[in-house]
C-alpha cells in the first residue's frame, strides 16, 4: 500500500519535472512559473478557497468514477450527467420561487441527483439488458447531454441577454458561500459528506459488499445469489446521482444560473482524479485538491509570468499518463536500481 | 541412435511453487511416450518449457543431438515441435484451412493471402493422415472432437515431428478416444514421436510405449509400458497404494429432496443443451452424475442454481417449486453449491478470506444490523469458526483469498457451502487440481454431510470419484440422464457405453 | 426563399464527402486499434495533435505535403505511445486515452501559443490543394461531387480500401484478426501478438494523423484550439455502426457527415435547432450499441494480453 | 488498512502544513516553501532559485499596470480578442503603462481571474473584455469599489465599471453598401457565430446598408455556426451559402469566421471582415467592420493615467471613431502600415456611397436598425 501511493507520487513527481523541462525548453523559469503557481493555489485564505472550489466538481465526478468502478463498471460519462444534474437543479431553481431556503436548496439538489441518476441508469439499462458496452455509451450520452442543454439555454430556457443562460435562480436557492469572496460553496461540505458515505457504503453496508464483488467476479457474485444487474444498475445510478449533485453543486454554489458550457470537462478530471488517488474515496479527494490548485495556481501563475494557463492542463495530461501505468513507473525504478520499490 | 527431445535438468519455479525440479526427460523418435502425473506434478508445465511458452530458470534442451534455445512457440515450431493444449487454441470466427495456415501463410503476389493454395495443401494434409474435416467451416461450429482433430493437423502443418498431446481425452467419449487412439498410431507409423500427457493410468497403458512419471516437480522414474502395470504406475505417481474404493457406511437414503422434471434449457450459443433431465436426489443419498464433459452438466447445475433460465420443465426442492427463484432466493431454500471452476464461480480471489466465507449469506440477519450494514464482528468471529473447523490455512482471515493454495481455496468455498446448513449439496467437480490429501478430505467432507441427512448432486468428470463415494450413478448425455445405476450392480465397462450414447435397454 | 428542393443538390453531397474524410480516416484507426483488443479513446487527441503538426511544420517548410508527414508521424508516435503503457505496460486503455487526449489539448495550445504567440489559432499556411480527376470530373452529377477534391479525400477512399484487402485478403489481416480474438491461440500458433498489438495501434493513430492533417490542411489552413471539435469520438461511433469492418465505418463516416452538411443547408430554413442535429451520431451510435439498429459486437474484449 | 490509514493521516498534516506555511509567508514572499511540506526533489530547486524569482516578480510589479482579461477563444481570433490587446500594446508603447493579460478557456473562469486582479491591487485598471464578463465583474467590482475597471460590449451598473458599448450596425451599415453594390448574384450572406442580439446588431445594420445603398439586392438570412471556436463547420457552413447563391460573405464568428473567409476565398466571392482590417488574409476580402476596441481602450487607460478614470455607459459609433470601416479613407492607411500590405482600390461609386452612408449617420440622416431592438 505505501508503494503503491509512493509510486503515485512519484508519478506526480515526474509529471512536474517532464512540465519543467517544456517550461525551460520555451523560454520560461520553471521556479518561476511553479512557485507563482504554489502561492496561487494555497498563497492565502482566498486562494485556498478558489483551490478548494475547483476541487469541489471534480472530487464529486471522480467519486462517481470511483463508485461506478468498484462494481465493474467504467462511467466515463460523468461529465454528462454532471451536467444534466446541473440542469435540473437549475430549472427547479428557477421555477419555484417563494420556497423557504433550506426546503428549496434540498429540492434543486434532490432534483440534480435523479437527473444525474436518470442520465446513468440509461447506460446501466442498456448494458444489462443489450450488453451495449458502458465505455462507448456513457461517452456518446455525454455529448447528447452537452448539446441537449445547449439547446435548452439557448431556446426554451434562455435568459434575455446575450449570452446562453438561464435566468438566475433565487436567493432561496442558492447555497451560501465560504471563505468569501472565493468561489468555494457549502457545496464542499457535501462533497467531503459524500467522501465519507462513499468510502462507509463500499466498505460496510450490504449493498457496498455486494457492488465489490460483482466488480471483482460478477460470475462468483452470481453464484451468490447477488442480482447482478440489479447491482450494476443501481451503481451506475447511484455513480450518475453524485455526479448529478456535483452539477447541482456548481449552479447553486457557484454561477447561479446555467450557463452553457460552465463545464470546463469535469468529466474527464474526475476519471483522472480518482486514479490520481488510488480509486479510493479519500486517496481522490486529494488528488482532486491537487487538481485544484493546479487550476487555480495556474490562474495566478498565468497572470503573473505570462506563462500560458495550457500548461496546467499539459501537467495534468502527464499526471495521467505517467499513474496510468505503474508498471511503467516500476519498470524505471528497476532499471535505476531502486529494486525493493519496483517489485 | 539420438534422441527426439532430451530435456536437461530443468527447473522452473513460480512464486511461491517449483514446478519443475530438476526434470530429467527423453523421448525417442518414433515412440509414444507417456509423461503421467496427478494434477499440479508439473507435467503440463514442462511440456510448456519444451513448447516455449515458459521459459525454463535452468536446464537445457537438447532436440535431435543439438542443444537449443526455445524462446516462443514459433522457435519451438521451427524445430519441429507442435502441441495440442488442453484448451483449445483455435479462433473461433475463423475457419478451419484459416486456423491451420495462421502464423504460416502461403503468399501470392507478395502480398496477398494465396486462398486457393491454402486449401490445396490443407486439403492434401488431411488426406494424407486420414483426418477428416470441412476446411471452410468456422471453427465454433464444430464439435469437441473434430476441434481437437483441427488442432493436430495444425500442429502437423507446421511440420511438427514431436507433437505434445495435454490430456487430450478429457474432454472426449471412449469411441472418439479410440479414433484418436488410432490417429496417433498412425502418427507412430510416420515416424512421428508424440508425447502424452494424462493422469489416467489405464489410458496411458493402453497407447504409450514408455511412460515418464511426475511426482511434485519431480522426476520419479520412466519405465516401459509393457513392464508394468496399473497399481505399479499409480504407486509412483501418488507415492503410495491408491485405495481404488473410498470407505463408506451405507447410509438409508431418505425422502427425496430435490426433484428435476423435464428441464430443457440453451447453452451460451442458443442450442439445446437440455432435453427434458428427470431427476431426484433424496436425503441422505449421494447421486453422482457420470458424463462426458460438454453433455449439458454445467447447463444443468446453472439451471439448478438460478444462473440459467430454463426453457421448460420443473425443479422442486423438499415439495415446493422453485423453477424461477433467483439464485439469491435458492440459497436460502437450502441449495449449497461447490461450483466446478472455483475462480470464476466460487470465490472473488480479490475479497479477504473472510469475506469470502460470508459471500452469499452476507444479508442473513445473523451477519447485517437494521438489514443493510455488515455487523463486522459477527462476521470476523464467524470466520475464525470455519477457519478453525475447516482447517483452512491461511495467514489472517484477512489475507485475500488469491493468495491462498489451490486447495485451500477449495476448503473455503467447501467451507462457506457447507457450513450454511444446506438441504441440498451440488457439487460439481469438487476435487478437480486438488492434491490427494485434499482429495480425502473433501469427499469425506461430503459422505459426512450426506450421514448428516444432506442430499447431495455430484458431478464430476472423474468416474473413479463418481464410482467411490456416490449411492447412485446417474449417466448424462446429450442433455438427457440415460439411465441410473446401482453403482454395486454396474461395470465400467457399462457405463462407459451410456456416457458414449449407447442405449440404455 | 430558399426552398429544400434548393438545398438538395451536388454541393450537399460533395460537403457531406468532405465532413466524412477525418471521420473516416479515424473510425479506420478505430477500427485497427479495436481489431486486437486496444480500445482508443485517445483518437481526438491524435487527432488535435496531427492537425497541429501539420500546420506547424507546413509553417516552417512552406510544404504542406511535409506537413502532412509530420502528422502522420505524429499521429503514429502518439499510437506507439498508446501501445507503450496499455501494451507493455498494462495500463488502462479508457484512461491512457483519456490521457492522451488531455495531453493533446494542453500540448497544442501551449505551443501555439509558443510558436504563434497565441493560444487560439495558428498564421494561416498554403494548404493542399484541390485536384481535380481528368475524366471524373466532366461526368454529370458524379463530376461535381466526387471530381474536386483536396488529395486527402482520394486518400481516404483509398485508405478505406486498402483497409478493407489489408484485413481479409492479407496474411497480416488474418494475423490481426486472430489476435484481437484469441490471442494466445496467435501466440501459439507462432505469431508475436505484441508486434501485432504495436502495428496495428502505431498505424491507428497514423490514421488518426492523417484525419487531422485533413482537417488543417486539406479542409482548411491553419490550425485552431480544439478544432477536432469531438470527431475523434464521433469516429467511435461510426466505427462501432460499421460493425468494425472499414467499409462499413466509411458508410457511417458519410452518414455522419451527410447529417452535418444538412444541418447547415437546413439552418435556411430554420427546421430544427443545430444542437438537436448534432446529437444524431451520438444518439444513433447509442442505438447501434443496444442492437435497436442492428446488433453490435466488439470483436475484442480489450484486455491486455500477458504472455505466462 | 492501517498503514493506509496512517499514509492518508501523513497526507493530511503534510497539506496543512504546507497550507500554513504557505499562508503565513505570503504577505512576506519569503522565505517560500519549506522541505517538509513539499517533495524535497522538486523544491530543493525552487529554494535555490528564489532569490532570483523574487527579483523577476519585483521587475514585474512596475508602478503603473493594467489587467486585461481576454474573452474565451483568446488571442489569434485575428479579431476580437487580438484588438483589444492591441490597445493595451499601444499604452505600453505610447504611455508606457505596462499590462498583464490572461486568456479564458471557459465563462466559468471570469470572475475567478477578475478577482485575482482586483486582489493583487497592482493594477490602476482591470479592462474585461467580453459581454460574457458582465456577471462576474458585477461581483467583484462591488467587492472591490477602489478598483476601476472597463467592460467592453456590455453594460453593469457599478459606479467603479466603465461599460463600453459599440455600435456596430453603423460599421455593419457601411458593409452592407459596399456587398450590395459589389453584389453580381444579387445575393450576399451572413455568417454569425452564435445567435446573440450583439451579432444580430451586426446582420441589421449589414442588412440596411445593403437595401439602401442598392435596393435590388436579396440579403439571405443569417446562418449560426454554433460556436466561436469551430473554423471547419464555419468554412462548410459558407460553402453551403454560396452553393446556394450568395457571393458576399460577411462574417462576425470569432475564429469560426477565419473559416469563412477561408470558403469565400476558395470560392472567389467577395467576403467582408469584422472587428479588425482582415483584408490582408485574402485578396477576395474587399473591406472589414472596424470596431476599434483599441481606440477605446487606449482612451480609457490615458484616462486612468491621469486620474480622470469616470465609470458609467459609453457608447461609441462612427462619430466617437470607435466604429469604422477600414476603407474609409481615415483609416486605410493605418490597416495598411499595421498589416503591411495594401487594399486594392475600391470602384469610385462604392467609395462615394460608402462616405454618403458615413455622412449619412453622422449627421443623423440615416438611422441604423439595431439588434437591440
Amino acid at each position: 500500500m505505501v508503494k503503491a501511493v509512493f509510486v503515485q507520487i512519484l508519478a506526480i513527481l515526474l509529471a512536474f519535472v517532464t512540465g519543467a523541462i517544456v517550461l525551460s525548453l520555451t523560454g520560461y523559469s520553471p521556479t518561476l512559473a511553479y512557485s507563482a503557481m504554489y502561492r496561487g493555489a494555497f498563497g492565502n485564505m482566498y486562494s485556498i478557497g478558489q483551490t478548494l472550489a475547483k476541487a469541489t466538481p471534480i472530487t464529486f465526478t471522480a467519486l462517481a468514477f470511483l463508485f461506478a468502478f468498484k462494481s465493474g463498471l467504467f462511467n466515463i460519462g460523468a461529465e454528462g450527467q454532471l451536467i444534466i444534474g446541473a440542469m435540473a437543479s437549475a430549472v427547479v431553481g428557477i421555477s419555484f420561487n417563494g420556497l423557504p431556503a433550506p426546503a428549496h436548496i434540498a429540492l434543486a439538489l434532490l432534483a440534480g441527483a435523479v437527473a444525474g441518476g436518470l442520465w446513468g441508469f440509461i447506460p446501466a439499462f442498456l448494458r444489462a439488458k443489450y450488453g451495449a458496452h458502458e465505455v462507448i455509451t456513457t461517452m456518446m450520452l455525454s455529448y447528447v447531454a452537452i448539446y441537449l442543454t445547449s439547446y435548452m439555454v439557448n431556446y426554451p430556457l434562455k435568459a434575455p441577454g446575450w449570452v446562453a443562460q438561464t435566468v438566475p435562480i433565487p436567493e432561496s436557492a442558492r447555497l451560501p458561500r465560504i471563505l468569501s469572496p472565493s468561489q468555494l460553496s457549502a457545496s464542499l461540505y457535501l462533497v467531503v459528506l459524500l467522501v465519507v458515505l462513499t468510502e462507509y457504503v463500499l466498505r460496510r453496508t450490504v449493498l457496498g459488499f455486494e457492488l465489490r464483488a460483482t466488480g471483482l467476479n460478477p460470475d462468483a457474485a452470481e453464484n451468490a445469489g447477488i442480482n447482478v444487474n440489479r447491482g450494476m444498475i443501481l451503481a451506475l445510478v447511484i455513480s450518475g446521482a453524485i455526479a448529478g449533485l456535483g452539477g447541482s453543486g456548481e449552479i447553486l454554489g457557484v454561477h447561479r444560473r446555467f450557463i452553457d458550457g460552465f463545464s470546463p470537462g469535469y468529466g474527464w478530471d474526475g476519471l483522472a482524479v480518482a486514479l490520481v488517488g488510488g480509486l479510493n474515496p479519500v486517496g481522490a479527494f486529494f488528488a482532486a485538491i491537487l487538481f485544484g490548485a493546479l487550476r487555480s495556481g495556474g490562474m495566478v501563475m498565468t497572470r503573473v509570468t505570462g506563462v500560458p494557463l495550457d500548461i496546467v492542463f499539459l501537467l495534468q495530461a502527464l499526471v495521467i499518463l505517467f499513474v496510468a501505468a505503474p508498471k511503467m513507473i516500476r519498470t524505471l525504478l528497476k532499471r535505476s536500481g531502486l529494486k525493493w520499490l519496483g517489485s | 541412435m539420438v534422441s527426439a527431445v532430451v530435456m536437461r535438468g530443468v527447473t522452473k519455479t513460480f512464486p511461491g511453487v517449483v514446478a519443475n525440479d530438476h526434470v530429467d526427460f527423453s523421448a525417442e523418435t518414433g515412440e509414444i511416450h507417456g509423461l503421467l502425473g496427478e494434477n499440479g506434478a508439473g507435467k503440463t508445465v514442462l511440456m510448456s518449457i519444451l513448447y516455449g511458452l515458459y521459459r525454463f530458470d535452468e536446464g537445457a534442451i537438447i532436440i535431435d543431438g543439438e542443444e537449443v534455445e526455445v524462446d516462443s512457440p514459433s522457435t519451438a515450431m521451427r524445430l519441429g515441435i507442435g502441441m495440442v493444449h488442453q484448451h483449445f487454441m483455435l479462433v473461433p470466427s475463423l475457419t478451419v484451412a484459416e486456423n491451420i495456415i495462421l502464423g504460416r501463410e502461403p503468399i501470392k503476389n507478395g502480398v496477398f493471402l494465396d486462398t486457393e493454395r491454402m486449401l490445396r495443401d490443407v486439403g492434401e494434409f488431411c488426406d494424407k493422415y486420414r483426418l477428416d474435416v470441412d476446411l471452410e467451416a468456422p471453427v465454433h461450429t464444430l464439435s469437441v472432437g473434430v476441434q481437437q482433430r483441427v488442432e493436430i493437423l495444425k500442429a502437423l502443418y507446421r511440420g511438427a515431428d514431436v507433437l505434445i498431446l495435454d490430456e487430450p481425452t478429457a474432454v472426449l467419449t471412449p469411441q472418439e478416444v479410440d479414433e484418436l487412439f488410432k490417429a496417433i498410431r498412425a502418427l507412430r507409423e510416420e515416424g512421428k514421436t508424440v508425447i502424452f500427457i494424462s493422469h489416467k493410468l489405464r489410458e496411458v497403458l493402453a497407447i504409450c510405449d514408455r511412460v515418464t512419471v511426475l511426482k511434485k516437480g519431480r522426476v520419479v522414474g520412466t519405465v516401459d509400458a509393457s513392464e508394468t502395470d496399473q497399481g505399479r504406475l499409480a504407486e509412483m505417481m501418488v507415492g503410495r497404494e491408491v485405495v481404488y474404493t473410498f470407505d463408506k457406511d451405507y447410509c438409508e437414503a431418505g425422502e427425496p429432496v430435490l426433484v428435476v422434471e423435464g428441464l430443457e434449457a440453451l447453452d451460451d450459443r442458443n442450442l439445446q443443451a437440455l432435453r427434458g433431465v428427470e431427476l431426484e436426489v433424496c436425503a441422505s443419498e449421494i447421486l453422482g452424475i457420470a458424463g462426458v464433459e460438454g453433455n449439458g452438466q454445467t447447463e444443468l447445475i446453472e439451471t439448478l442454481m438460478g444462473l440459467r433460465k430454463p426453457t421448460a420443465g420443473k425443479i422442486l426442492l423438499n415439495d415446493s417449486e422453485i423453477t424461477t427463484l433467483p439464485p439469491g432466493e435458492r440459497i436460502r431454500a437450502g441449495i449449497s453449491h461447490v461450483p466446478e471452476d472455483r475462480h470464476k464461480r466460487g470465490i472473488v480471489s480479490d475479497f479477504s478470506v473472510m469475506e469470502n466465507l460470508i459471500l452469499g449469506s452476507h444479508r442473513n440477519t445473523e451477519f447485517t444490523q437494521w438489514g443493510q450494514v455488515l455487523d463486522l464482528a459477527k462476521a470476523s468471529s464467524y470466520s475464525d469458526k470455519l477457519i478453525e473447523d475447516y482447517s483452512i490455512d491461511t495467514p489472517s482471515k484477512k489475507t485475500l483469498a488469491r493468495n491462498l493454495s489451490g486447495g485451500n481455496q477449495q476448503r473455503l468455498v467447501v467451507a462457506r457451502e457447507f457450513s450454511r446448513e444446506p438441504k441440498l449439496i451440488i457439487a460439481a467437480q469438487p476435487t478437480r487440481g486438488l492434491d490427494v490429501g485434499a482429495t480425502e478430505y473433501v469427499r469425506r467432507k461430503l459422505l459426512e454431510m450426506r450421514d448428516q441427512g444432506c442430499a447431495v448432486l455430484l458431478l464430476s468428470a472423474d468416474l473413479d470419484e463418481i464410482w467411490a463415494i456416490s449411492d447412485r450413478i446417474a449417466v448424462i448425455y446429450e442433455g438427457r440422464i440415460v439411465a441410473t445405476r446401482d453403482p454395486k450392480e454396474t461395470s465400467e465397462q457399462e457405463l462407459g457405453l451410456l456416457m458414449a450414447g449407447g442405449r440404455d435397454d | 426563399m430558399v426552398g429544400i428542393i434548393d438545398i438538395i443538390n451536388v454541393g450537399l453531397f460533395a460537403a457531406a464527402l468532405r465532413m466524412a474524410t477525418p471521420i473516416a480516416y479515424a473510425s479506420l484507426g478505430g477500427i485497427f486499434s479495436e481489431r486486437v483488443g486496444v480500445m482508443n479513446i485517445g483518437l481526438e487527441g491524435m487527432m488535435l495533435l496531427s492537425a497541429f503538426t501539420g500546420v506547424a511544420v507546413t509553417y516552417y517548410t512552406a510544404n504542406p505535403w511535409l506537413g502532412v508527414l509530420g502528422a502522420v508521424l505524429v499521429g503514429g508516435l502518439m499510437g506507439f505511445f498508446h501501445a507503450l503503457l496499455t501494451v507493455k505496460f498494462s495500463g488502462d486503455q479508457v484512461v491512457s486515452g483519456a490521457g492522451i487526449n488531455l495531453f493533446a489539448m494542453g500540448f497544442t495550445a501551449y505551443m501555439s501559443q509558443v510558436l504563434w504567440g497565441s493560444r487560439g489559432a495558428s498564421e494561416s499556411v498554403s494548404g493542399l490543394k484541390p485536384i481535380s480527376i481528368p475524366i471524373l470530373k466532366d461526368l454529370p452529377v458524379i463530376g461535381p461531387i466526387l471530381g474536386t477534391h483536396t488529395p486527402l479525400v482520394y486518400i481516404m477512399l483509398l485508405t478505406v480500401v486498402l483497409s478493407y484487402i489489408l484485413l481479409f485478403r492479407t496474411p497480416l489481416g488474418l494475423r490481426i484478426r486472430a489476435v484481437g480474438e484469441h490471442p494466445t491461440a496467435a501466440d501459439t500458433a507462432g505469431i508475436d501478438v505484441h508486434r501485432v498489438k504495436y502495428i496495428c495501434v502505431t498505424l491507428s493513430g497514423m490514421f488518426a494523423g492523417l484525419g487531422g492533417a485533413f482537417m488543417s490542411l486539406g479542409h482548411l489552413s491553419l490550425f485552431t484550439y480544439g478544432m477536432t471539435g469531438g470527431r475523434g469520438f464521433i469516429a467511435m461511433a461510426a466505427m462501432i455502426f460499421g460493425k468494425w469492418m472499414p467499409v462499413g465505418a466509411f458508410g457511417a463516416s458519410l452518414l455522419f457527415g451527410f447529417s452535418d452538411a444538412l444541418q447547415m443547408r437546413l439552418q435556411s430554413l430554420g427546421l430544427l435547432p443545430p444542437q438537436i442535429i448534432l446529437t444524431i451520431p451520438y444518439v444513433l451510435t447509442v442505438a447501434v450499441l443496444s442492437g435497436v439498429v442492428g446488433r453490435a459486437k466488439a470483436p475484442s474484449d480489450y484486455k491486455p494480453y500477458e504472455k505466462g | 488498512m492501517s498503514s493506509n490509514n496512517t499514509l492518508y493521516g501523513g497526507i493530511v498534516v503534510a497539506l496543512i502544513i504546507g497550507v500554513a506555511v504557505g499562508w503565513v509567508i505570503y504577505p512576506t514572499m519569503n522565505p517560500g516553501p519549506t522541505e517538509e511540506m513539499v517533495s524535497k526533489a522538486l523544491y530543493d530547486g525552487v529554494v535555490a532559485d528564489l532569490a532570483a524569482a523574487e527579483a523577476e516578480l519585483d521587475e514585474l510589479k512596475a508602478p503603473k499596470k493594467v489587467g486585461l482579461v481576454l474573452a474565451t477563444g483568446g488571442l489569434g481570433d485575428k479579431s476580437f480578442n487580438d484588438i483589444s490587446y492591441a490597445g493595451c500594446q499601444k499604452a505600453k508603447d505610447e504611455l508606457g503603462v505596462d499590462f498583464d493579460y490572461v486568456e479564458t478557456t471557459a465563462i466559468s473562469e471570469y470572475e475567478g481571474y477578475q478577482r485575482d486582479f482586483a486582489m493583487s491591487g497592482e493594477y490602476m485598471l482591470i479592462i474585461c473584455i467580453g459581454f460574457d464578463q458582465a456577471e462576474g465583474l458585477a461581483i467583484v467590482a462591488d467587492e472591490y469599489p477602489d478598483q476601476n475597471f472597463v467592460l467592453i460590449d456590455m453594460v453593469v451598473g457599478n459606479p467603479n465599471v466603465a461599460s463600453l458599448t459599440f455600435r456596430a450596425n453603423e460599421g455593419s451599415y457601411l458593409i452592407g453598401v459596399v456587398a450590395g453594390m459589389m453584389s453580381e448574384t444579387g445575393t450576399i450572406g451572413f455568417i454569425g457565430g452564435m445567435e446573440d442580439p450583439l451579432i444580430l446588431d451586426f446582420y441589421r445594420g449589414y442588412e440596411a446598408g445593403a437595401i439602401w445603398a442598392n435596393p435590388a439586392v436579396t440579403v439571405a438570412p443569417a446562418v449560426w455556426v454554433g460556436g466561436w471556436a469551430d473554423p471547419v463547420t464555419g468554412k462548410e457552413l459558407t460553402t453551403a451559402q454560396i452553393e446556394l447563391g450568395i457571393d458576399s460573405v460577411y462574417s462576425a464568428a470569432g475564429k469560426s469566421g477565419l473559416g469563412a473567409l477561408e470558403a469565400a476565398h476558395d470560392a472567389g466571392v467577395n467576403a467582408f471582415g469584422v472587428d479588425l482590417c482582415q483584408c490582408y488574409l485574402y485578396d477576395e476580402v474587399v473591406a472589414s467592420m472596424t470596431k476599434r476596441v483599441d481606440q477605446a481602450v487606449f482612451e480609457m487607460i490615458l484616462d486612468a493615467l491621469v486620474d480622470k478614470f469616470q465609470g458609467g455607459f459609453y457608447s461609441g459609433g462612427i462619430a466617437e471613431g470607435w466604429i469604422g470601416m477600414c476603407r474609409l479613407p481615415e483609416e486605410e492607411g493605418l490597416w495598411e502600415e499595421l498589416f503591411g500590405f495594401e487594399h486594392d482600390p475600391l470602384p469610385a461609386d462604392v467609395l462615394a456611397k460608402v462616405k454618403e452612408a458615413r455622412d449619412g449617420i453622422l449627421s443623423g440622416d440615416i438611422l441604423v436598425p439595431s439588434g437591440y431592438d
